[in-house]
């Protein structure tokens, strides 16, 4: 098991025909992932690499049953881009443009709410089920099959800090994005990889802003079984300065890494101060 | 991005909300013709973006036109928080009876924008939210139908016991939505909303953020951005697809990644080090890309380091490495440089960089080790 | 309420919707001035709120300046379906390549507006629906979102196989979704959506018609309404709160209640006899109420009986008998008038009636066969 | 038993200070509904004929405990008192206005779909589980306590039928109302009907316009285990003609009482022709 993807997943790449859109296609093809069509309205009936290339979401559903996709059209036509998943009814729907307007994403995840669809991201570089399936742009090089489960706001930090957890290996490394909106959040993915078998333990990977990470400390504290690490960047960080991602921000004295590490301490979150300690705290837990 | 609170009442006036007579100046002379045409006492007051400026002394009431010009001169010549003060905001003097808070976010935990009042007005809301909760009415607001009436009404009947300052204030709160869709904003914020002696309702203070992610359907939004504001290094370093920010320390940094990029900067801290700044160089990054970011860096004199901390993605370890490189070839670089890379063709890189004097180091760890030992070692 | 196509057209103008050069007139005169003005030929249609007006012979292309005249006077003295022609449109000959139909109507079932498109323009979309229902492309739309850009997008191309054609026309279907919403219509159709020779998308021909419910929010609305076209007796009801309805038999009814109305017309049907109206009091009914809707009902000579049907709740049935006991006073009714009243004050309306001439009724059903009898029995 | 209403439901009257809201108060009170408070806006404070006033639907729940409300407000405000309702998250909500903007409607029914509120109406009689509890203007003399349950899209049509049901009584009538677009449906009734064990046989009193009572009909026959009779108004109406209620309308020939009365029979319902009809046909099937 794994979460969210694994070897039966179906995918879907909208903006196949871009220039990331086609890498990316391809990438995940080749780490495994059954990447069975691609959309780009106007470009139907085309071949991309040998993936077939509809007009409408709809009909690369219907063509090919795929029941997740991959958003890689910009940032100013990805927010319709996540309508038509969701309206096509498929289950996983990820975007990693960055740059969504915050008030459209707004929408699209009421739009989702009363569907089956569940968005990651936007801004986020997707997710691996490693040895499974990937749906995202990380190297799958950087990971492991195995036991570990990674939620994380961030994209490169997530793989330094997956890196040192290989001993273990990933069950599933999730990168729910660093927009201040977003489809999923700490909580959706440790219910998961706490309800997932094959999960035997979790690693928060938090950055400043907003209150995610505190809201999940409570939910570990309440429903989380397994041990829990975590980690939080932006100790040094300015207050108001948007530190790269849109939802880093400490605004009015909130949202500061000092609270959020306090929270999953109490907690009883395992917190990591470098990223490699990760690797012997896990072994003393596992 | 933030709004100066003249330019915010602008948009305020525009969509009805009831703001003081005022007018904003960018000299002495003009405040003065300001203050004869609105008739003393007035109140002028810095317009910087920045929080904080009433104890700073940007904000001063004053009661006889002989002293208006010496002092909106004293406060354009001021600089608060590093900001310049460009212009100044002269207002008549209301006559409050009574200060509200009225404000509108986008709540990241709901997914919905809140609106929120208060009769706690005129302090700072997050104080407020941290001290005493209880005082802030939240309502949240569903996106397909907007903020609906009822909850207007009954905010304004929470707050207000007077049935038509309860109406007035819902109205305020609807205008208030309305320009927080059309304008995709992050924040938009009535502190104080004053009751003046004979009740009418009045946005004494106004503040708007901005979504950053719509200008290109706001070009609106753009016009009002003040570049002086900016620190012009960090405007530089956007233009270019990087994201930058100075701060006080030695080491400089150059990271792909926002989160790896602080995580870098913290553990620079961890080992004893200060950052010098943050830097993002992002995804795709191009050796010219890694020039730019080298030489914002190095602008600053108080860098004594730079470290490269890059995990290859999508990032190229051989861009970065071919982009140090160049940067070197083409400036006269001094300070050492620390570069760890690892992930995508991290070996080619590791080629380029064989015979340059750039340090090298496998981990994350080691390379900020090395950065601040060569930054004048541990504090 | 329904207005006419060339009202329909002004508002397709004003939201962008590509519409042929044509001018409206009212005289046969006016009608050779646009003639003159667009260039011959040119395609006259008369402006009548029902459909069929082609097979009536309200609509004739003119190819010669000195016919318009004659024509447009032929149109404009016609009579279509029992509603006079008041204006005609007078519009440039277009060059048809394909006809499409592009609607929007609010789906009950499914509670939410839906577009509805079709390579099958032309015709009428009720009968495409009952025949050939694959045909019509059906997209719901959701009302918090409102038509999204993939659903126009994926109609269009569904269409069209040019993808700027397909474009052109998710733009059309955007703009009439914003009219339909701006306007509160309950139906808003393009029938047909044209493509011309050069791959251009034009409207027309146009059908709206509005929410009766949102009279008072959009006055411009009803300032389209066209007195004319509508039953004056149908007017004055409504205006004194009735709702009314004439037919062609001769049993007028007064009823409380559509559905019983309309119940009560069927049983007359149904024992032999023809309605000659339906009429509903509506709720809390007046004396005042019951004299207007006798005088409405009496004013129709075909009637040769009157029928109350009455079920009181709010209504109380003494109301009624005061209302027909005063209508009988004030004007010289002779015909035979049967009354069944039941619920409210039932037995206080009996005793009012005892000694009038109003033939009483147990049920419903004894009060319609007494009426049909009495309006000249079975057929 | 009974549906949606009965002894223990507490209800509030929004627009409790109109002249309709305190006169039907006071009929529903006396027949043995637990009107519990009413709404007003500004009169927050006040009492109803012994009824507290309250400022907002919330408060007046928070204090009353209520789970259902009528609305007696003007048609141009029912939609916010509506959306009141619904957000103060009450079971029940049930619109009395006629002439409440269609798109507004279905704007309120879309709110109400991811809450937990039904909405009854607009420009309906409200419904009545005689014996127990009534929340609508019917005349309540006109009921009697039984096992038949009657839906029906009219209003005295319904007090018609249901007099001649006096035999067996009325488990419950209810009113869906004359709009196009209204919240509850033939086939939510058909169901809650069709599960409640007090019912044993329904009447269905169906009227031109639209497609209610041939998807009913398809229900009725897929799923309904009762006796089910029917009654259509308006085989006698004019086309493109509205009857009276706005919902009641033949358009482009579709929406006849012809079509409806031919799918009930399709679908083995009992057809009425005369309203009297019912009582026959009731004793016949009990």
């Amino acid at each position: 098991m794994s979460i969210l993807i694994d070897g039966q997943t179906k995918l879907i790449v909208q903006g196949i025909t871009g220039r990331d859109g086609g890498f990316h296609a391809r990438a995940m093809r080749e780490y495994g992932t059954q990447v069975v069509g691609g959309v780009t309205p106007g470009k139907g009936g085309a071949d991309a690499d040998g993936i077939p290339v509809f007009d409408s979401v709809e009909e690369a559903v219907r063509e090919t049953g795929a029941d997740a996709s991959i958003v890689f059209v910009p940032a100013r036509f990805a927010t319709d881009a996540m309508f038509e998943a969701v309206a096509a009814g498929l289950r996983l729907v990820v975007c990693v443009a960055e740059g969504v307007p915050t008030l459209d994403m707004v929408k699209v995840l009421d739009y989702a709410k009363g569907r089956n669809t569940r968005i990651l991201g936007p801004n986020c570089p997707g997710l691996i089920s490693p040895g499974k399936a990937k749906v995202g742009i990380m190297p799958g090089a950087s990971f492991k099959q195995g036991c570990v489960g990674v939620v994380s706001r961030s994209g490169t930090l997530t793989y330094e800090i997956a890196s040192h957890t290989a001993e273990f290996g990933q069950s599933t490394v999730v990168g729910i994005g660093g927009d201040p909106v977003i489809g999923t959040d700490f909580i959706d993915c440790l219910r998961m990889f706490n309800d997932d078998p094959e999960t035997r333990a979790i690693v928060m990977v938090g950055e400043i802003g907003g209150t995610d990470e505190e809201r999940a400390a409570e939910f570990v504290k309440a429903s989380v079984k397994k041990p829990v690490f975590g980690f939080v960047a932006g100790q040094t960080a300015p207050p108001g300065k948007r530190m790269g991602h849109a939802g880093a921000i400490i605004s009015g004295g909130s949202g500061t890494a000092e609270e959020k590490i306090k929270a999953l301490e109490a907690a009883g979150i395992g917190v990591v101060y470098e990223p490699q300690e990760i690797a012997d705290k896990l072994k003393a837990k596992l | 991005m933030k709004i100066h609170e003249y330019q915010a009442k602008e948009l305020f006036k525009a969509a009805g909300i009831p703001v003081p007579r005022e007018q904003v100046a960018s000299s002495p002379r003009e405040a003065v013709a300001v203050a004869e045409e609105l008739g003393l006492p007035v109140v002028v007051k810095a317009q910087v973006l920045v929080g904080g400026r009433g104890k700073a002394g940007g904000v001063k009431k004053v009661d006889r036109l002989e002293d208006v010009e010496s002092v909106a001169g004293r406060i354009l010549g001021m600089s608060i928080k590093g900001l310049p003060v460009g212009h100044v905001l002269v207002s008549e003097c209301a006559d409050i009876e009574k200060e509200f808070y009225l404000g509108i976010i986008v709540d990241r935990a709901n997914r919905c924008p809140v609106l929120m009042a208060s009769a706690a007005g005129g302090v700072e809301i997050e104080q407020v939210a941290r001290e005493t909760p209880e005082k802030i009415l939240k309502v949240a607001i569903d996106p397909g139908s907007g903020l609906l009436s009822f909850q207007a009404r009954n905010a304004g009947m929470a707050l207000l016991d007077d049935a038509g300052q309860a109406r007035a204030f819902a109205a305020i709160a609807h205008k208030l939505y309305r320009v927080f869709v059309e304008r995709d904003c992050s924040l938009i914020e009535i502190n104080p909303l004053v009751r003046l002696g004979n009740g009418t309702l009045l946005a004494l203070d106004a503040k708007v953020n901005f979504d950053d992610n719509c200008a290109f359907r706001h070009p609106g939004n753009e016009e009002m951005r003040d570049m002086s504001s900016e620190e012009p290094k960090e405007v530089e370093a956007k233009k270019a697809g990087l994201s930058y920010i100075k701060l006080e320390g030695s080491v400089g940094c150059v990271v792909n990644g926002a989160g790896l990029a602080m995580a870098t900067m913290d553990l620079i801290k961890r080992y004893g080090g200060e950052p010098a700044n943050f830097l993002d160089v992002g995804g795709s990054s191009s050796p010219e890309k890694m020039k730019t970011a080298m030489r914002i860096i190095l602008s600053d004199p108080n860098v004594k380091v730079v470290l490269v901390n890059i995990f290859g993605g999508i990032t190229r370890c051989d861009d970065i490495a071919n982009g140090l490189l160049q940067a070197k070839k083409e400036a006269d670089i001094t300070v050492p440089i620390v570069a760890r890379l690892t992930g995508t063709n991290a070996d080619k890189a590791r080629a380029l960089l064989e015979n340059s004097e750039v340090t090298p180091a496998a981990t994350m760890a080691e390379a900020v080790k090395k950065a601040v030992e060569l930054a004048g070692g541990v504090k």
